[in-house]
């Protein structure tokens, strides 16, 4: 066996090992824990590592060569018609996904190496972290309806038991209710309108239904049901209270893995309206007149409604994170407004789909809107990590109770400034150059809107500048005065994702051409995806 | 009236309507239009897979990725219920 | 008409769940309408696998050579699925109901409220 | 929960093997009948949550400690997905494939007429024993945790 022929090998069964790795791990889990606490830690972290190895693998064959890559589970790999077995169908918007479930995933074991040390359950701690980073892998990567809906629920169950972990606390324990409710709920209307896709054209295939979909009306329905319940997983207004709650409430860990949850479906959102309905809303789309009754079109509708969505749900989360006196609650308010940045991307671009596909501002609105997925797991991530050493430090949460830690943790502070000018889109930082897709794009729609965006944006600055100054700045509290800098592992992986801000900040026309750009072109061009697996094309 | 119950009734009264619609306008009950993937299955799974059980061969074979994780999410909410109750049971 | 009564059904136990979800101030009667929702979901996936006169598909003791339509496959190992999801939800709620009485003594929705907005 | 009275303890131990054999056939027979390991699965769980009913959870948790159910359903959970590894070791490799099928030995034949012969169907008869035991395990350990917990809170009011 040459090296070649391992590598070919590799790269054929990466996209299910992607996948069946972090599985074997968490099931494996349970019996290495009984050994030893530290042999668990390093089994976690070089099971991450594998994964890494193959996504690192599949990445590059697919942003250097920018083919679409399917995985036949049980069977031959040659694709047949019908589709029966389920497949995973990987395009370039799939694999940045995954880079971002990775980095988050592995930020968040190497945290919890010194984060959650002094608490018990670890065992069933570690096995839930890897359960749901192979959900979120999943959900990115399958071509499958019903195969996605399944990792869906894999994800929003281990994520609400993670959030009920400090089960002493009344409080974690109703936000996890919460989260289960609504994304139950969530969960079962997207099997409705998976069920409502099957009984019309029988398949489950992504692909095969964006083929031979005929936008009836029944076909509305589902696009509206699959639309609604995955921008409410994504926590957009008004079903947004759930959010902040569990982000508040959960260890600083899981938060960050909870933040790659809600961006797989976001995800979820884009692959439906772009590439489930692309052929349908492109084709519909703006043509003045009567459809159905309706003077406008749904795509059309659809789009107002969620750049309306995506402005009140901004305007929401920075008016709800000033007056906030909770620091991990804040920065959740936070997090809505910046899921509210890509919602105005994802909306722009759908009010300006035309039957030759999307272009000009659209175009740029959807590049931003997936750019600013990337850039806001970064940001937000980090700012909950700066949260969470700091609760590790002092174990206060209250903004009120905090003061005066720069003298003490130098380091953690200078992560938080670097979070703050990210998540508030100055210049040197990664969240600058997203967020100034939006605005232009936004502008040429309508410029009171991107002024809308532009101000909450410098509020959301305000926000953060005021809490650097209540928990770094200011006098020494004598509560506080044996506080020590965040142990070792912490800092690492704030480190991880500063370097990254820092890189994309500096060089975002490179990150822009080689994988937003790919990603953004594989999203807009549904018929490259549906041809890669029916037959004879459309 | 709080807040609550207005979210809700819009809530619900959405979904009443797409749902009575969908209802209306589904195929007859028992007229299935198309049928092309489960007609592949049943005329295959004998030599396929050598079960007799379209259902189980569905279910472990052409599906048995979907099957790996329904055990997973079994596997899961056990993890999670032992997770939330340590405290109870280890007292 | 009379063979559109299983799709009746779904509508009614969907909707019936969601009434119990939206406006019930009780948690176990929103884990209830939850599960009751997850029935009319899962009616529906069953009822759309029917096919007028099919049989069970299972080839077992089938006399050789009989061509019976048969109902289809999928929608049942897709229902299975679904059911299973459902009875690992319903666990992990009913652990965080019993965890919810615990603390607060009490499972009116409208006091368990120590999240303020 | 407390133990239940002497007729309902009696009642529960005989039928209990009874439960248990069906549950086992049903599993055993998933690629032939109706059924399957999820549904034997179930079947063998109520019968152990039916031990649960009568003895209390308290007698339970002293004779098996949820831990080693928890490991044994880790166990089903890893035969599961290693039966899906496996796939890749044979020829014309791939996750989750048959590899049992058509070939001479357990599980290997293919018949076409019919017949209910047990000896079939590849992979699926050993998928649903793992699954089987994962089931078992899992919705036991499941109705145990609850059960246990509720008492153990109720007694602490």
């Amino acid at each position: 066996m040459s090296i070649e022929s391992i590598m070919g090998d590799l790269l054929v069964h990466a996209p299910a090992m992607i996948i069946a790795i972090p599985l074997l791990g968490a099931f494996l889990t349970p019996i290495i824990s009984r050994i030893n606490g530290t042999l668990r830690n390093v089994f976690v972290i070089s099971i991450m590592g594998l994964t890494s190895l193959f996504v690192g693998v599949l990445a590059n064959d697919i942003f250097t060569s920018r083919v679409i890559k399917t995985y036949v589970f049980g069977g031959s790999q040659e694709l047949t018609s019908p589709v029966v077995r389920i497949l995973l169908e990987i395009d370039a918007l799939s694999m940045f996904m995954a880079m971002i479930v990775l980095i988050v995933a592995f930020v968040a074991v190497i945290y919890s190496w010194g984060f959650m040390k002094e608490y018990t359950g670890l065992d069933k701690y570690y096995t839930l972290v890897l359960l749901m980073t192979a959900g979120m892998f999943g959900m990115v990567l399958t071509g499958d309806l019903f195969n996605f809906f399944v990792f869906l629920e894999i994800t929003s169950i281990a994520s609400c038991a993670l959030i009920a972990f400090w089960t002493t606390k009344g409080e974690s324990i109703e936000a996890a209710f919460k989260y289960i409710v609504i994304s139950a709920i969530g969960a079962l209307f997207v099997l409705f309108a998976i069920a409502i896709l099957y009984g019309q054209y029988n398949a489950l295939n992504i692909a095969t239904l964006a083929s031979v979909m005929k936008y009836t009306f029944l076909d509305k329905v589902a696009l509206v049901l699959l639309v609604g319940a995955l921008a409410m997983k994504a926590g957009i207004v008004p079903m947004h209270m759930w959010l902040p709650d569990s982000y508040g409430r959960a260890p600083a860990s899981v938060t960050l893995i909870l933040v790659g949850a809600t961006q797989a479906s976001l995800y979820g959102v884009f692959r439906v309206c772009f590439t489930l309905y692309g052929k349908s809303l492109s084709l519909t789309n703006n043509i003045l007149g009567l459809e159905d009754g309706f003077p406008l079109a749904l795509g059309t509708s659809l789009g107002i409604l969620v750049v309306l969505l995506a402005i009140v749900t901004m305007l929401v989360g920075v008016f709800m994170a000033l007056k906030q006196s909770d620091f991990k609650r804040l920065i959740g308010f936070a997090a809505v407004a910046e899921i509210g940045y890509m919602m105005l991307g994802l909306g722009v671009a759908l009010l300006s789909i035309e039957p030759t596909g999307l272009s000009g501002s659209g175009l740029m609105a959807l590049k931003g809107g997936i750019f600013h997925i990337f850039n806001d797991a970064l940001d937000i991530g980090l700012m909950f990590l700066v949260a969470g050493a700091v609760y590790w430090a002092t174990k206060e949460r209250s903004l009120d109770k905090l003061g005066g830690l720069a003298r003490n943790m130098k380091y953690t502070s200078i992560f938080f400034v670097i979070g703050l000018f990210a998540v508030a889109g100055m210049p040197p930082f990664n969240g600058f150059a997203s967020k100034l897709l939006i605005y232009e794009s936004v502008f040429q729609i309508s410029p009171i809107l991107s002024i809308v965006a532009i101000l909450s944006s410098i509020m959301l600055l305000a926000v953060f500048v005021k809490v650097f100054h209540s928990v770094f700045l200011g006098p020494a509290i004598p509560k506080f005065k044996n506080v020590k800098e965040a142990p070792i592992s912490l800092l690492v992986a704030m480190i991880i994702i500063s370097v990254l801000i820092v890189f994309i900040g500096i060089f975002p026309e490179m990150f822009l051409n080689n994988i937003v750009g790919p990603a953004t072109d594989a999203l807009v061009n549904y018929s490259g995806y549906i041809d890669a697996v029916v037959l004879g094309g459309m | 009236m709080d807040k609550r119950t207005i979210i809700g009734s819009i809530f619900f009264t959405i979904v009443l309507v797409f749902i009575l619609f969908a209802m209306l306008m589904t195929h007859p009950f028992g007229d299935i239009s198309e049928s092309d993937m489960d007609d592949t299955i049943i005329e295959n799974c004998q030599e396929e897979t050598g079960a007799n059980n379209a259902v189980t061969s569905v279910v472990f074979d052409y599906r048995g990725f979907d099957t790996l994780g329904e055990a997973t999410i079994l596997f899961t909410a056990v993890a999670g219920v032992i997770l939330i109750f340590r405290r109870v049971l280890h007292d | 008409m009379i063979y559109n009564i299983p799709f009746i059904a779904v509508a009614a136990l969907i909707l019936i769940g969601l009434y119990a979800v939206v406006f019930k101030r009780n948690l176990i009667k929103i884990v209830i309408g939850i599960t009751l929702i997850e029935c009319g979901v899962n009616l529906f996936l069953i009822t759309l696998g029917y096919r007028e006169g099919g049989i069970a598909p299972i080839f077992t003791n089938l006399p050789s050579g009989t061509s019976a339509t048969m109902a289809l496959p999928v929608p049942q190992a897709l229902t299975l699925t679904s059911i299973v999801i459902g009875v690992a939800v319903l666990a992990l709620m009913l652990a965080l109901v019993v965890h919810i009485y615990r603390h607060y003594n009490t499972l009116d929705a409208r006091e368990v409220r120590r999240l303020k907005e | 929960m407390t133990e239940m009275s002497k007729v309902v303890r009696t009642i529960t131990s005989l039928s209990f093997p009874f439960i248990l054999i069906y549950g086992l056939y049903v599993i055993a027979h998933g690629h032939l009948t109706p059924g399957g390991g999820f549904q034997g699965g179930a079947i063998v769980a109520s019968a152990l949550a039916m031990i649960i009913v009568a003895f209390g959870s308290k007698w339970v948790l002293d004779r098996i400690k949820e831990k080693n159910i928890s490991l044994l359903e880790s166990v089903g959970a890893i035969c599961f997905i290693l039966l899906a590894f496996f796939g890749l070791t044979y020829a014309d490799p791939v996750f989750f494939k048959n590899f049992v099928v058509d070939n001479p030995y357990l599980f290997g034949q293919v018949v076409t007429d019919n017949a209910a012969n047990i000896n079939t169907a590849g992979v699926i008869p050993l998928m649903n024993f793992a699954v089987g035991l994962k089931v078992i395990a899992g919705l036991f350990v499941i109705v145990l945790v609850l059960a246990y917990a509720s008492t153990a809170m109720e007694g602490k009011k």
